[in-house]
């Protein structure tokens, strides 16, 4: 169960009185009483391999290996573990135009993304998606998406199903602060709201929309403010930190299975790189790109996890050692794949035809 | 044998499909037990499958769409309604870039089942924004097929197939001018496939191609032109995509005269892709004048009853056609 | 100048020190002062004539005379009266489909609306509209609209205009409830926002869309708790109190008009009839259409005019007929008038060109 | 002769036209001083002419048209910009119910000045949902008037032309992969009338209308067939809405054939349109073959370059189209 450590925590807090007001730390002390040490572990390795992923994807498209363009994840990786690391194998998960993450978070493998992002046959949409629509359906992704704020409105159909069929999956939603701009963000969270999906809507708010300042478009200061138009509990968490994630959207997650409805996330986060393939960021100001990289999502982890021995330095490395070869494993079987045979351009349009010339 | 009007045949449809299967629900404004539909399709669906099946909505197209595509995507047959065809423009991106798109960009992994309704068409002075006819637009996104009955048997069955055996995302436009008109529709079940024409009417001497309510308008015509001694074949496409060529060119071998006809504004409207596709396909040996397209005028519905009338094809203008490709 | 009576109220509500909770109430204090009566009677008078020209609709489309369908403003014509008495005939008006209330109230003519809505030439939009895009520009009204919250986008367009080109204009933007879940809604208010644009957002909140109950599809009770999402002011008035909600509409228009940027004012109303044509309204529970049919806002206004002396029974009996007359000749001049020559269906497409056939 | 970029020459149109007007202000998503345009079209213009005149916006595809559909029909004169042809999808009611519509609907009393640009096309590897040419639904939407510059040259013209003299709706519309593409663009004003059709080349074999990337294309198998002897004259139409039929009738009356080439899905598309008013207004008489019309097959635009190269029109795909109407 992917809630036991949050529920252990919360009873032997409550046992041992602890006050501890950072939940980070609060977690971390129930892990000196050595509660579910593996998770965390496992949470760190995920993180690593988003972050060694997304720092290939650079170096191949630099390389010119990966056509059109690209959106990395870099920097926001503690977003992706924290809210996925409470999901089943059965729950979904909504993503966007930034979405190696979040399938790597859900379960995706390296080698069939490496494939779809550079065109190949190999990859999980046979070359046919790319980055933007990047996806693995058998692990309950709904897809990357191209269009910003699209997805929003498809969440909610998926926790339609969920509600309808019975089962208690919960659907999780991601989207940018500039999403939080497009009337489907506001069609679907009020429809989510209004049938009590089971819905977790996670606001990646990494201050820019491209070059657009959060700030400059929104009088609000938080994306989570905007809950209350709908009835629903807005939560702001640090999503740099991939424990105070965890447990942020371990609330959202459960009162989603619970049938009490969606919640609205909002974690604070930033890129580390620009907007896309070509973007070099010089919008933002130097001393906020510092600030941020600062507080590196994985470096933070790796550095709490040593100081509260959790994690020895050997472990450290042996595990990033471990991600990087699986990386260039992977890496390797994208760059050897076949690209599609051409006329396969006229398949996957009909469930049971081809299109013809 | 039984007549019955097209909103019952389309009523009766939804009871069959929804009896045999729970993944069928529906989702729009305004269908449950409060209103029935705005044409009261769905009328008694909320009373026998429950709220939970037949989901009211707020007034949220794209949100309507996009949740039916989400659940389609995720093991459901959602049958989503917008209102009206006009308001179907917010729901455009949903419709076009999701449900079209989504299995071609996702190579295959999923399906997306989702059934989409909406009337079309004008005649009712509800003015520009009620009344328009954008078939065409979805004709045009790759990824869609679509159906557009014209009476109340095609309606049945063509909805049951859409329902149950198309696991595609289907658009099913209805005509609101259609909804009342009655006809024979058998009390078994049936389904009509996708991609087969129907011919209305047989004749030898000019093919009339028309959909929804022009198919009545130019059976209307084929009779007065029969008086006349002039024999009008009538097709009816039934569906857009696939969209059945081959009966339409069988008929043109052997009139060598067509007038298509169709309700949505000619410029680059239905009309010119039929039309184009009867040269192509072998058409234009056989031709003996050039396709004569009947559509409206290249402007909104107009309100008031003269103009609107003025604006959408009537028997006078089908007729003139008729002579024109004749003469 | 319009807002003057507020503004005096205000002032001598300051100096007499008086001390009156209901606003309504107090502005009628003020007028015992005799401050701006005619402001008052003038109130009711167009409170009227809103309430005449609708019942002679209905009359008349019993009649079968009005083709298509329609949307009566019965029983809410306290909000179009309330707001656009605060309104300059330079500033404009967004209508929607209930949309015969604003134009009258911003200064339409009754007989080219009846010939409108009869599909006349002569009607303002010459037979083109009819009651869904039925509209004055010369009275500053950008137009009913059939679609059903796509006004709210276009109204910070008209308030853009107005602040680039500096005059003082302010746009007063009408929706209903159920307008308020679409995504033109959110779009449009934010963008309205993030700008500082000088649009009063007014949200007829008559409890239902068609027969769908606001209660069953938003999770908030009040429309106006949506304003929090955008950074602005939201205030919820009496919509069957004209003087509410001309006090209410005073403030936000004050704001826009001094560059504070836009306000959702929420005015709770009911409509008296069903939501169109041959909708009789049964999903409404009697007790509800009785309690509300109580709170008339014209038999009010009347009613508290004539108790507090500023109205006698004779002057109320004279302007409503006076209204009566206007209408019926109105009507006469409508129902006199010829029906448009089909050809000119191909004017007005262009802006020079006609269509051709 | 100076030669500059589509990008150029559109920017410079901007700032004639600013400079000339103050009612003409720009409104879209990152066109101002932190990003210049996704394309960098707009680039040094709100450095110019300020905040208040280059409008960044939030990501509101809705809003961005209806605000400036709202200021059009209260004096100003808008350009607004949606970043990417197929997001266009989320403004369809802005644009097709409410811009196009509300001149006629008013009866007149308004005009709505607004510009509305986009780009549209495939071939940069962008996938699905940043590849599509949707330039046919506007075509049959009653109320817009559209242009679709091939070349820098007419990229100015056409703009000016839009922004100053045409008081309707303009749906402008841009090809990604034109962009970059130089030509001669004089340093003077001058304005190119819509509706006046180009005539790329003269040929007196076959003709050709092509728009947009294809005009290159087409000219290029021009190039090739010349070689062979074969004489093509290569049409750009420039504006869909007015067409200037004529231009193209004069052409196949000297040619008698006939090969239409555009970068949208060829269902419903824009060559079934031109097709079919070929047809109809004059051609039929003088054709010797049908008419073929090339354009992207059927499908979303796939991601992978092997793919897209194959989904859309390239000369190969164009010179058997001109071989077969020659055989
Ligand atoms: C509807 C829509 N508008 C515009 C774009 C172009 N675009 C792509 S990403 C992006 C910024 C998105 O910002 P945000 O939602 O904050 O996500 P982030 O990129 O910061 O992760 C924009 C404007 C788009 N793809 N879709
Ligand atoms: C976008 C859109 N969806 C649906 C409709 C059909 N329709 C017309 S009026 C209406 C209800 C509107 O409710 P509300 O906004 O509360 O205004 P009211 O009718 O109560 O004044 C609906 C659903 C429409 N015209 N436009
Ligand atoms: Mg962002
Ligand atoms: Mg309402």
């Amino acid at each position: 169960m992917k809630d036991v450590l949050t529920k252990k925590m919360d009873d032997s807090a409550k046992e041992n009185n602890v006050l501890i007001e950072n939940k980070g730390f609060k977690i971390l002390v129930m892990l000196l009483m050595d509660v579910e040490k593996n998770k965390l572990i496992e949470m760190y390795r995920k993180l690593l391999e988003l972050r060694r992923f997304e720092e290939k994807c650079w170096d191949l498209f630099s390389q010119n290996l990966i056509p059109g363009t690209i959106h990395l994840y870099l920097g926001q990786e503690a977003v992706a573990v924290g809210v996925c690391s409470n999901l089943n194998d059965a729950d979904y998960v909504q993503s966007t135009h930034r979405g190696h993450g979040h399938c790597l978070a859900k379960g995706a493998k390296m080698d069939k993304m490496f494939a779809e992002l550079m065109g190949k046959a190999t990859g999980y949409c046979k070359g046919k998606g790319g980055s933007m629509h990047i996806t693995d359906a058998s692990v309950g992704l709904l897809g990357a998406c191209g269009v910003v704020g699209a997805g929003i409105v498809i969440a909610p159909g998926a926790a339609l199903s969920a509600k309808l069929q019975g089962t208690d999956q919960v659907v999780a939603c991601f989207f940018g602060d500039g999403a939080s701009n497009t009337g489907n963000f506001h069609e679907g969270l009020n429809i989510a709201a209004t049938w009590d999906l089971p819905v977790v809507f996670v606001c990646e708010n990494n201050l820019y929309a491209m070059g657009t300042k959060q700030s400059d478009v929104m009088k609000v200061e938080n994306v989570a403010e905007r809950a209350a138009a709908y009835g629903i509990p807005g939560v702001i968490c640090d999503g740099n930190d991939v424990v105070d994630v965890y447990k942020t959207a371990y609330e959202a997650v459960k009162r989603a299975r619970e049938g009490k409805g969606p919640t609205l996330i909002e974690c604070k986060t930033y890129r580390h790189k620009g907007h896309s393939r070509f973007d070099q960021g010089k919008y933002r100001p130097e001393d906020e790109v510092e600030e941020w990289l600062s507080k590196d999502p994985i470096a933070r982890m790796r550095e709490r996890l040593l100081s509260m021995g959790i994690l020895t330095d050997e472990d450290a490395s042996r595990i990033e050692k471990k991600v990087e070869d699986e990386v260039e494993v992977a890496a390797k079987f994208a760059l050897e794949s076949p690209f599609p045979d051409p006329k396969t351009a006229l398949d996957d349009v009909w469930v049971e035809e081809s299109e013809s010339e | 044998m039984r007549e019955i009007m097209a909103i019952e045949a389309l009523r009766e449809a939804f009871q069959e499909e929804m009896r045999n299967d729970k993944r069928v629900v529906l989702i729009g404004e305004d269908i449950g037990s409060k209103w029935h539909g705005a044409f009261k399709v769905t009328q008694g669906l909320a009373a026998e499958f429950g709220e939970e099946r037949v989901r009211d909505t707020p007034i949220s197209e794209a949100a309507i769409i996009g949740t039916a595509v989400g659940a389609a995507m995720t093991g459901l047959r959602p049958v989503a309604e917008i209102m009206f065809g006009d308001l179907i423009a917010l729901a455009m991106d949903a419709i076009c870039n999701q449900a079209a798109k989504i299995r071609y960009m996702f190579g295959g992994q999923v399906k997306v089942p989702v059934v989409i309704r909406t009337p079309f068409g004008g005649g009712k002075s509800l003015a520009a924004h009620h009344s328009s006819s954008f078939e065409a637009w979805f004709m045009h996104a790759a990824g869609l097929k679509i159906a557009m009955p014209s009476t109340p048997y095609d309606s049945k069955g063509l909805l049951k197939t859409a329902i149950r055996n198309i696991d595609d995302p289907v658009c099913f436009f209805e005509h609101k001018l259609c909804y009342l008109l009655k006809g024979h529709v058998p009390e078994e079940e049936y389904f009509i496939p996708f991609g087969e024409a129907d011919i209305k009417r047989e004749g030898a001497d000019v093919t009339i191609v028309a959909t929804f309510l022009m198919v009545h308008k130019s059976l209307k015509v084929a009779e007065e032109m029969a008086k006349e001694g002039i024999s009008v074949e009538v097709i009816d496409p039934r569906t857009l995509v696939p969209f059945d060529i081959k009966t339409i060119i069988n008929s043109v071998k052997k009139t060598g005269r067509v007038v298509v006809v169709s309700e949505d504004i000619k410029r680059a409207g239905i009309t010119a892709e039929i039309a184009s596709q009867i040269m192509e396909e072998g058409g234009f040996d056989y031709l003996d004048a050039p396709i004569k397209r009947v559509a409206s005028l290249n402007t909104p519905i107009p309100f008031s009853p003269p103009l609107e009338d003025y604006v959408i094809p009537n028997e006078k203008r089908i007729a003139k056609a008729v002579k024109e490709v004749l003469a």
